[in-house]
């Protein structure tokens, strides 16, 4: 199914190369029309487009895709003597979408009324550090880390879609949990590799605690 | 994996930057808000109490927590609103951690009287590293707490698609059934979150802090002083202790109970204080934490 | 709301008007500000917004708004040298908004066709499920229920003409939204009196979590 819409598209963006070259004498290089369909689809894009959805939309190679969106992100900040725009692109949860740029957050917060989750308790917290860094865990296992009980906590992160059910344990049936791509989002980062290091600390000392 | 070196050289330096000089991050609360203990073995903010304990440097044994609970509602007396809940919220997870290690320390558990017991000591390590493991994760929240405050700020396009393309959208597959859908919808409406700040870890929430209470009042107002240990007779789960211990503070707070340990370690002895207590009073304890 | 800033900003355009090329120290005329402010206000605007709305978020007189505004279409437009855009900035039924540029219409429906599930997420089908039992509901009440932001969730019902819009509370402006006949006919009901009888609130929520 992809590779038919593949070949289907990949007429598209020749068609469209041929009509810029006829408005625009100097022809535009295929690296720009791919650049101008990507943004195409960030305008529409409701969650983080991935390097290999984009490419597959496109009908490019990834390596191409890839460039063209470094190339658009320093358009945007102005980097290149273009205007610093008052959006950016980020890679943030595995993909890339378009944002307001930090500055311009006040002035949009007054246009638009997003209505936004109440915070999480500390102990959410912590007890998200514990499986973001842990996972995929057992909810006995980050009791045992946390030393109280969990459950209520990890009931409120599932309802808030910041972890998931990653597996059962086929020998004791319990549910081991991990975080979802929108935790990620929700921190501003595009992987768990950007979480602080803290992991030396973490492989002792859960040794000899039962997983109940 | 065993600790590292490295493990080890990071701790200590997260450690031991917090009590005077935290960089605006997790320990700052104790040591800048200043809960300090006065202990004939330590004086010092709480946070350095912890921090010399991971460090071995003290001897968790060598503290009676009584003392350290009785210094810290006094000074809990002090805050207001807010603060308080967030201090003691932060107190108490302390609290039962440490109470945690010390039963596993001290108390014989079968035939493991003896201190210098191999595998006491053994346990002893495996709970040391819980304590640190604790703090890292602790520190890490605050990184988590501030980067979600960072970006909720932060505006993503997400609009309406436009009409032209909306019509591409694939046809809805409608899988769920009547029976399903008043299912999901009893799903959605039960409450996910105790709505109280940050202590709905305090507490197994099949364990009533008020049902322990009341156990405990009966038992006291019978006149006779009681032991914690007589207390906590016949509870069958940690959870149950926790709130017993839990409910002993409660009713201190009320000026219910009065506490009496006459050396370290020693029996720990309660004693009914109420001037005029009724059962009106068991319905609201442990309110604060959701019970 | 807007006001307070509204009428701390209005001073400084009134000053600014005509002196554009001497109050550019830092070499960014104010102009070349307010575009970069509605950029960032267009950029996350579900519906056109009016001149005189972008006016009192951004605090700036209507001229210049007016301006800005026509400088950007120029700018998107690519008619200036600049690159012409994936997206064009258009006024539509008495206000602006971005769209995707015609020409890629056909590289934007492929996207939407691949990547718009045919099943409702499970967190849409809650939100369905709290909207029909507590309608009309505003987002915000959904959003308080769910403990999550729902806005794009109730997005995606609109789009599937699943929830429509009752009426907009003429107090707080909050739009609450009501099921619709296709979702009876979904689920096979002629009213929504047949809706099997829940009462919320009496779990205790433990039901299901009781394992581990």
């Amino acid at each position: 199914m992809a590779s038919e819409q593949t070949s289907a598209e990949m007429a598209a963006p020749a068609a469209i190369d041929g009509t810029d070259v006829e408005s625009a004498p100097a022809g535009i290089p295929d690296e720009v029309a791919t650049e101008r369909a990507l943004e195409a689809i960030l305008m529409i894009a409701d969650e983080p487009q991935s390097v290999v959805g984009l490419a597959a939309g496109i009908g490019r190679p990834v390596a191409d895709v890839r460039r063209a969106l470094a190339a658009l992100v320093a358009d945007y900040d102005g980097v290149a003597g273009t205007p610093r725009r008052g959006f950016e692109l980020r890679e943030v949860g595995g993909g890339w979408r378009l944002y307001v740029r930090a500055e311009f957050d006040d002035v949009v917060r007054d246009v638009v009324h997003t209505q936004s989750p109440a915070k999480l308790s500390q102990a959410a917290l912590e007890t998200l550090a514990v499986i973001a860094y842990k996972q995929p865990i057992s909810r006995g296992a980050i009791a045992s880390i946390r030393a109280v009980n969990v459950d209520s906590v990890v009931r409120t992160l599932l309802g808030r879609g910041l972890i998931t059910e990653a597996f059962t344990d086929s020998e004791t049936g319990a549910i081991h949990y991990a975080t979802t791509d929108l935790l990620l989002t929700q921190l501003g980062i595009n992987s768990l590799d950007e979480l602080p290091k803290i992991s030396p600390l973490l492989d002792d000392g859960s040794r000899g605690f039962d997983d109940v | 994996m065993a600790p590292s070196p490295e493990a080890d050289a990071q701790v200590d330096a997260a450690v031991a930057s917090a009590p005077d000089a935290a960089p605006a991050e997790t320990t700052n609360e104790d040591a800048q808000r200043g809960f300090r203990v006065h202990l004939s073995s330590f004086d010092g903010p709480f946070d350095l109490l912890l921090s010399l304990i991971s460090k071995r440097e003290l001897d968790i044994t060598e503290i009676a927590l009584s003392a350290v609970t009785d210094e810290f509602l006094t000074y809990l007396r002090g805050l207001d609103g807010e603060d308080e809940l967030e201090e003691a919220s932060e107190f108490l997870v302390v609290a039962v951690t440490l109470l945690d290690w010390k039963i596993a320390s001290l108390l014989p558990q079968g035939e493991l009287v003896d201190a210098e017991d191999v595998a006491l000591l053994e346990a002893r390590d495996l709970l040391f590293a819980r304590l640190l493991q604790y703090r890292a994760f602790k520190e890490a929240s605050a990184w988590f707490a501030e980067r979600l405050a960072a970006e909720s700020g932060r505006h993503a396009r997400s609009v309406r698609l436009e009409d032209r393309f909306r019509e591409r959208t694939p046809e809805l597959r409608w899988t769920t059934s009547l029976d399903d859908f008043a299912a999901l919808a009893l799903l959605a409406f039960t409450p996910r979150e105790i709505p109280v700040v940050g202590l709905d870890h305090l507490h197994a929430p099949l364990i009533s802090i008020r049902e322990q209470a009341a156990h405990v009042v009966s038992l006291l107002r019978r006149g006779e002083p009681v032991t914690f240990r007589q207390l906590i007779a016949g509870a069958d789960q940690k959870g149950v202790i926790v709130a017993r211990f839990l409910a002993l503070l409660e009713l201190y707070r009320h000026a219910a109970v009065g506490f009496e340990q006459l050396e370290p370690l020693g029996e720990l002895t309660v004693r009914w204080t109420a001037e005029n207590w009724s059962d009106e009073n068991l319905v609201n304890l442990g309110a604060d934490y959701g019970q």
